[in-house]
C-alpha cells in the first residue's frame, strides 16, 4: 500500500514547479483547477455585483440608479456571466477537474494538454463576453437568451457577445469529452463502473450533455452572428424566418445546459453527505440510474420554456408530460439522500450544512419547478418572477451552496490549511437567511403577475421587492464574510491530509495538497466508495503502511 | 496499453470495393431523383445517404471492428438527433 | 363563476393542486431531514449503522408514488389549460397589435383604441400580430398570457367575468420600454359597450404620443436623446416644451423657446441653432424623412414628457 | 518534461483506444454542429416547399455530382493510407495522403468555381438577384451557403490534419505500432466526407 508520509517529506503539486509561468503552461489538472477557480471566482463576483446593483433599481418603482438601457444590459451581462461563465463550468471544470482523477485513482485526466486548451478558451470566451462593455454601443441588452428578432435588431454588441458564448461551449465540450475519456480508460484497478464514486458518475452524465447539447447552440449563436453581419433572414419573419425555430434551438441546448448545471452540484452533495453521515449513501446504484436519467430524459423537454409561444397543442402537451418526468429523477435523489441520514453518526460542519441547505433550497427550486411545468400554471408565471425565482432557487441555491460547500469541503486538500470553523458556520447562516429572502418574494411576486426583466413596476408590486433588496445585502454580507474567513485560511493551521474522514481515494491515497501525479502508486481499489464499516481503521491502515 | 484494440486491416481490395459501391449508390440517388415521387422523394434521398453513411461508417471507419460500446454511442447519437427532429415536429406538424 | 375572467378557476385549481402537494413535500422533507440531523448526531449515535446501504422496496415506493402525483399534476395543469386553446365560434374578434413599446387594439369595425375594451360576460378572441420583435400578451388577473410573435398568427381568449379595470402588460423582454408597455383592460357592461363601438373616435391624444415616440425611435433619435432627463450626446427631451434655452446663432449667444417652431427648425435644419454645451454638426437634416405629421407627433409625444 | 523522479510518460500511458474514443465524441459535437442547420433545413423546407424546390433547380447537378465523387474517392484514399500504414508501408501511406489533399483542393476547386458562379448571378445575400427572391427561396441560398460554407471550412481543417499527420509518418512519429493520429485524422476526413454524403442530395438533387 501506498505511504502517506505526514510531515514534508513529499513535493507537492505546488512546489513542483514554481514561477508564475509555470502556472500558465501548466498540465497538471489540479493546476489547471486552480486557475479556473481564480477566473471563476472573479467573473462569479462580478456577476454578483451586477446582481446587487438591479436589486438596488428594483428597491422602488420608478428611476434609482440606473436609466433603462443600463439596466438591461445589466441583467443581460449578469445572466451571461453567471451562466456561461460561473455556473456551467463552476463545479466539473473546478472541483471536477481538481478531484476526478483522483476519486478515481487516476494520475491525471486523459488529455492534459487539452485541458489547458480548455482553460485558455474559457479565459479567451471571458474576455470577449467582457470587452462588450469597452466599445460600440455597450455590451448586448438582449438578455442571456438572446432571443431573435430582437437581438438581430439591437444595436449593442450582441455579435461578440455570442461569439463569447461560442468560445465558452467549446471550452466546456473539450472538457466533456476529456472527462467521459478518462473515466473510460483510467479507473483504477478494481474500480469498476458500480464501484465509482458519485461525483464522477454525475460529471459523467454531464459530459454526455456537454458533448451533445452545446454543439447545438454553438451553430445557432453562429447563425445569429451570420444573420447580424450578412443581413439574412434566418429567423427574422420580415425575411421569412421563423423566431420561434431560434427559441425551439436554443433550448435544444439550453434546457439540457441546467442539468450541466445542476447535475454535478447533485453529485457532490452525493459525496458530501457519506463523509459527515460516515455511513454508504442510501440507494447508491438507484443514484447512478437517475443521474442517467436526468441526462437522458432532460434532453427531449425543451418545448416547456416555450408553453406561451404559440407551439401547437400537441407539442405542448408532450413537452409537459416528459417535463412532469423529468422530475422523478430527481425526486428520488432527495429521498434517497435524506434516507442516508437515517442511523448515521452525523457530524455537523460546514461543508455538511451546506450540502443540506442544498437539499431544501433544490427541494423548493424543484417543486417551484413542477408550477412551471404544468401547462395551465405556466401561462400564469411563464416570464414572470416566478421563474426568476425558481432557477435562482435551483441554480443558486442548489447549485451555488453545493459549490460553496464543495469549497469548505476541499480546502484542506486543496491548500493544506484548515479555515475558521465557526466563522464559516456563520457565513453560511447569513447566506442562508440572505438567500430566501432575496428569492421567496420572487415567488410571491410572480404569482401576483409581475413580470420579469422589467426595470420599472406597478406600485403594488413594491413591497416584495424592497425585501428582496433589503435580503441582497444580507447575502451579500454573508458571501463578504465566507470569501474572507476562506481567504484568511489559506494562513490558517494546517489540516492533516483527511481531516473530514473520508474513504474516498482523493483523502485515504494522496496528501495534502497531493504530489504532482496524486498517487505514488496507482491504488488498489478493494470496497466501494463509500464503505464505511471500520473506516477508521482502513484510513490508518492507508496512512502507515 | 498497445495497440491491441482495432488492429484489424482492411484489405485494400476490400476499400476499394467499397468505393464502388459508394460510387453505385451516388449514381442511383441521382437517376432517381430524375423521376418525381412526391412526398417520398426527401425520403428515398435520405435512406440513400444512409445507406452511403453507413458503408462510410463501417468500413471506413473501422466502425465494424470496433467495441460494442463505441458502436452503440454512434447509433445512439444518430437516434438522438432524429428523436429531437421529431419532438420540434410535433410542434410544425400540427401547427 | 368566480375570478375575472373563465380560466381563473381552471388555472387556480391547478395551483392549489401542486402547491399543496409540493407544500406537503416540502415540510415533510425538512422535517425528517432535521429530525435525523439532530436524533443521529454523533454525540449521541457515536457509531454508525453501516450496514444500511439502501432498499429496493423503498426506491420502489417513492418511484411510483411520485409518478401518480405528478401526473395527476399535469391532468390538472392540461385541464386547466386546454379551454384556452378552444375559442367558441361566437367571440368577440379583436385585433392586439404590438409594437415597441405600446399596445393598440382593432376591433371587427375598424375602430381602434390603446386600451382593451370588452364586453362583460362575452368570449373574446385576440388575433395577437407583433409589428417588429417578441412580445407577450399578459392579464395576470384573467390568468392568460401568449406571446405575440411577428410572422405567426397566435391567439388567444377570454371572458371577462367582473367589471373593472385589470392591467395588460407585455411579458416577453422586448428592449427598452419593456416595462412600460403596460396598458389595461377595461370591462364594462354589454350596452355601454355596444354604445362605445358605435361613437367613432379620433385617435386619442395617448396613442399620438405613443405614435410620436415610435418616430423618434425608428429614426434613431433616441441614440442621442434621453426621454428621462439623462444627457446623451444632446438634450434631453423631458421638460424641455416651453423652457427658454440659450443657443448660438452664427456665434452668437440667442435666447429661443423651445416651442413648435423651434423644433421643426432643428429637425429640418439643425445646425443653425444648436443650444449652448452641445456640439454643432453631429445632427443630420431629417428634412425628406420626416413629414410635418411625423414633426407634429414628436412635438405631441414631448409635450407629454412634461412634468 | 519534469525533471523529478517519475516522469509524464511513466505516469500517463500511451492510450491509442482513448484518443479514438475522444475523437468520436469529438465527431458527435460535429455531427450536433450540423445537426442544428439540419434542423432549420428540415423546417424551413416543410414550410416553404415550392421555394426549396425552386431554388434547389439553380444549383448546377454536374458540379456537385463530380465534388460527390471526389470527396468519395478521397475517402478511399485516406482509408487506404491507414491500411498501408498498418502493412508497414509508411511511405504509400503518405502517399495516398497526398492524393487525399490533391482531391480536397480540386473539391475546394470546384466548389470556389460553383460559389463564382453564384456571385456572378448576384445570389449571395445582399446582391442584386438575392434581394428580388421570394422569402422561401432566400432561406434556401442562406442555409446553401451557410452549410456549404461550415462544410468548406471542414474540408480545409481537414486537409491540414492530414496534412501534419503525414509529416509525422515522414519523421517516423506515426508508425505501424502507433497510427491512431492517422487513424483520428481519417475518421475526421471520413466525418466530412459523411457531411457532404447528407449536402449533396438536400441541395442539389431534392427536385
Amino acid at each position: 500500500m501506498t505511504a502517506i508520509p505526514q510531515s514534508g517529506a513529499y513535493v507537492n503539486f505546488y512546489q513542483e514547479k514554481r514561477g508564475f509561468l509555470s502556472w500558465l503552461v501548466t498540465e497538471d489538472h489540479k493546476r489547471i483547477a486552480l486557475l479556473y477557480f481564480w477566473a471563476i471566482s472573479v467573473f462569479f463576483v462580478v456577476a454578483f455585483i451586477l446582481g446587487l446593483i438591479m436589486r438596488l433599481e428594483l428597491i422602488a418603482p420608478g428611476r434609482t440608479l440606473l436609466d433603462p438601457q443600463t439596466y438591461n444590459e445589466v441583467f443581460t451581462l449578469h445572466g451571461v456571466i453567471m451562466i456561461f461563465l460561473f455556473i456551467i463550468p463552476g463545479i466539473p471544470a473546478i472541483f471536477g477537474n481538481f478531484s476526478l482523477p483522483m476519486l478515481i485513482g487516476a494520475p491525471d485526466v486523459a488529455f492534459p494538454k487539452l485541458n489547458l486548451i480548455s482553460w485558455y478558451l474559457y479565459v479567451l470566451g471571458g474576455i470577449l463576453a467582457l470587452s462588450t462593455l469597452l466599445y460600440g454601443e455597450g455590451p448586448a441588452d438582449t438578455g442571456w437568451t438572446f432571443y431573435a428578432p430582437y437581438s438581430v435588431k439591437t444595436g449593442t454588441n450582441v455579435t461578440v457577445a455570442v461569439l463569447a458564448a461560442f468560445v465558452l461551449g467549446f471550452s466546456s465540450i473539450l472538457t466533456g469529452v476529456n472527462f467521459i475519456v478518462t473515466m473510460h480508460q483510467m479507473r483504477a484497478p478494481g474500480m469498476s463502473w458500480m464501484k465509482m464514486p458519485l461525483f464522477p458518475w454525475a460529471l459523467y452524465a454531464t459530459a454526455w450533455i456537454q458533448v451533445l447539447a452545446t454543439p447545438v447552440v454553438g451553430i445557432t449563436l453562429l447563425m445569429i452572428v451570420a444573420e447580424r453581419t450578412l443581413g439574412i433572414g434566418l429567423f427574422d419573419p420580415a425575411l421569412g424566418g421563423d423566431p420561434v425555430l431560434y427559441q425551439h434551438l436554443f433550448w435544444i441546448y439550453s434546457h439540457p445546459a441546467v442539468y450541466i448545471m445542476v447535475l454535478p452540484a447533485m453529485g457532490l452533495v452525493s459525496e458530501l453527505l457519506p463523509v459527515f453521515v460516515k455511513k454508504s449513501i442510501f440507494g447508491y446504484k438507484v443514484i447512478v440510474y437517475s443521474s442517467l436519467a436526468i441526462a437522458f430524459i432532460g434532453y427531449f423537454v425543451w418545448g416547456h420554456h416555450m408553453f406561451t409561444s404559440g407551439m401547437s397543442g400537441p407539442a405542448r402537451i408532450i413537452f409537459s408530460v416528459l417535463t412532469f418526468l423529468v422530475a422523478i429523477p430527481s425526486a428520488i435523489k432527495v429521498f434517497n439522500w435524506v434516507s442516508t441520514l437515517y442511523k448515521g453518526s452525523i457530524e455537523i460542519r460546514t461543508p455538511l450544512l451546506y450540502a443540506l441547505a442544498f437539499i431544501f433550497l433544490f427541494t423548493i427550486g424543484g417543486l417551484t419547478g413542477l408550477v412551471v411545468g404544468a401547462l395551465a400554471t405556466d401561462i400564469h408565471v411563464h416570464d414572470t418572477y416566478f421563474v426568476v425565482g425558481h432557477f435562482h432557487y435551483v441554480m443558486f441555491g442548489g447549485t451555488g451552496f453545493a459549490f460553496f460547500g464543495a469549497i469548505h469541503f476541499y480546502f484542506p486538500k486543496i491548500w493544506g490549511r484548515m479555515y475558521n470553523q465557526k466563522m464559516a458556520n456563520v457565513a453560511f447562516s447569513i447566506l442562508f437567511v440572505g438567500f430566501n429572502l432575496v428569492y421567496f418574494p420572487m415567488l410571491v411576486l410572480g404569482m401576483m403577475g409581475m413580470p420579469r426583466r422589467y426595470y420599472d413596476y406597478l406600485p403594488e408590486f413594491t413591497l416584495p421587492n424592497q425585501i428582496s433588496t433589503v435580503g441582497s445585502w444580507i447575502l451579500a454580507i454573508g458571501l463578504i464574510l465566507m470569501i474572507t474567513n476562506l481567504i484568511r485560511g489559506r494562513k490558517g493551521p494546517k489540516a492533516s491530509s483527511n481531516p473530514w474522514g473520508s474513504v474516498t481515494l482523493d483523502w485515504t491515497h494522496t496528501q495534502s495538497p497531493p504530489t504532482l501525479y496524486n498517487f505514488e502508486k496507482t491504488p488498489e481499489i478493494e470496497r466501494g466508495p463509500y464503505d464505511y464499516t471500520d473506516y477508521e481503521a482502513y484510513i490508518k491502515k492507508n496512512l502507515q503502511s | 496499453m498497445s495497440e491491441e484494440h482495432g488492429t484489424h486491416i482492411v484489405e485494400y481490395k476490400f476499400n476499394i470495393l467499397i468505393w464502388i459501391d459508394l460510387l453505385i449508390f451516388t449514381l442511383i440517388t441521382i437517376e432517381i431523383a430524375q423521376f418525381d415521387f412526391q412526398a417520398l422523394t426527401v425520403v428515398i434521398a435520405l435512406v440513400v445517404a444512409t445507406i452511403k453513411t453507413y458503408l462510410v461508417g463501417t468500413y471506413f471507419m473501422h466502425l465494424k471492428f470496433e467495441n460494442r460500446f463505441l458502436q452503440a454511442i454512434v447509433i445512439g447519437v444518430g437516434i438522438l438527433f432524429f428523436v429531437v427532429l421529431f419532438f420540434l415536429f410535433t410542434d410544425y406538424l400540427y401547427f | 363563476m368566480s375570478g375575472a375572467s373563465n380560466f381563473v378557476e381552471g388555472v387556480d385549481l391547478a395551483f392549489y393542486v401542486i402547491l399543496g402537494i409540493s407544500s406537503f413535500f416540502l415540510v415533510g422533507i425538512t422535517a425528517v431531514m432535521i429530525y435525523f440531523v439532530i436524533r443521529y448526531r454523533k454525540s449521541k449515535n457515536p457509531k454508525a449503522d453501516t450496514s444500511i446501504t439502501g432498499s429496493n422496496k423503498l426506491e420502489l415506493i417513492w418511484t411510483i408514488i411520485p409518478t401518480i402525483l405528478v401526473l395527476v399534476m399535469f391532468y390538472y395543469g392540461w385541464a386547466g389549460f386546454a379551454p384556452m386553446r378552444d375559442v367558441p365560434d361566437d367571440a368577440i374578434n379583436v385585433k392586439a397589435i404590438a409594437r415597441m413599446w405600446s399596445w393598440t387594439f382593432e376591433y371587427e369595425n375598424g375602430k381602434k383604441s390603446d386600451k382593451l375594451i370588452v364586453p362583460k360576460g362575452k368570449p373574446v378572441k385576440l388575433d395577437l400580430i407583433s409589428v417588429d420583435v417578441n412580445h407577450a400578451l399578459y392579464v395576470p388577473a384573467f390568468r392568460i398570457k401568449e406571446d405575440v410573435i411577428p410572422g405567426r398568427n397566435n391567439y388567444m381568449w377570454f371572458t371577462a367575468n367582473q367589471f373593472g379595470s385589470y392591467d395588460l402588460m407585455c411579458a416577453e423582454y422586448c428592449g427598452l420600454r419593456h416595462a412600460y408597455m403596460l396598458t389595461t383592460v377595461e370591462v364594462v357592461g354589454d350596452d355601454e359597450w355596444v354604445e362605445w363601438m358605435k361613437t367613432p373616435e379620433g385617435e386619442s391624444d395617448l396613442d399620438k404620443v405613443a405614435e410620436g415616440f415610435n418616430v423618434i425611435k425608428m429614426n434613431g433619435c433616441v441614440a442621442c436623446h434621453s426621454s428621462d432627463g439623462t444627457k446623451l450626446v444632446a438634450n434631453s427631451f423631458k421638460d424641455i416644451w416651453g423652457t427658454e434655452r440659450k443657443v448660438l446663432v452664427n456665434g452668437e449667444e440667442q435666447t429661443v423657446i423651445i416651442d413648435s417652431e423651434y423644433i421643426h427648425e432643428s429637425i429640418y435644419d439643425p445646425n443653425v441653432k444648436v443650444v449652448v454645451g452641445y456640439n454643432p454638426g453631429l445632427m443630420p437634416s431629417y428634412k425628406g424623412m420626416l413629414s410635418e405629421s411625423d414633426v407634429n407627433l414628436i412635438i405631441e409625444y414631448i409635450k407629454s414628457l412634461q412634468q | 518534461m519534469s525533471s523529478h523522479a517519475v516522469s509524464h510518460n511513466d505516469v500517463i500511458h500511451f492510450d491509442p483506444y482513448g484518443k479514438k474514443l475522444g475523437m468520436w465524441l469529438f465527431l458527435f459535437t460535429e455531427v450536433l454542429l450540423f445537426g442544428g442547420l439540419f434542423i432549420v433545413y428540415a423546417t424551413y423546407r416543410f414550410m416553404n416547399h415550392e421555394a426549396f424546390h425552386e431554388g434547389s433547380a439553380e444549383l448546377d447537378l454536374v458540379i456537385g455530382a463530380i465534388n460527390t465523387v471526389f470527396l468519395l474517392t478521397s475517402s478511399l484514399t485516406v482509408a487506404l493510407s491507414i491500411t498501408a500504414l498498418q502493412k508497414g508501408n509508411a511511405k504509400l501511406s503518405v502517399n495516398l495522403i497526398m492524393i487525399t489533399i490533391l482531391f480536397a483542393g480540386a473539391f475546394m476547386m470546384n466548389k470556389y468555381y460553383e460559389w463564382t458562379l453564384k456571385f456572378e448571378h448576384g445570389l449571395f445575400p445582399g446582391m442584386e438577384h438575392y434581394n428580388q427572391l421570394s422569402n422561401g427561396e432566400a432561406q434556401f441560398f442562406n442555409l446553401y451557403f451557410l452549410m456549404t460554407g461550415l462544410h468548406a471550412i471542414h474540408v480545409i481543417v481537414g486537409a491540414i490534419i492530414l496534412l501534419i499527420v503525414a509529416y509525422h509518418i515522414k519523421k517516423g512519429n506515426v508508425t505501424k505500432d502507433r497510427y491512431i493520429y492517422l487513424e483520428n485524422g481519417g475518421l475526421y476526413w471520413h466525418l466530412v466526407d459523411v457531411i457532404w454524403i447528407y449536402l449533396f442530395p438536400l441541395f442539389y438533387l431534392i427536385i
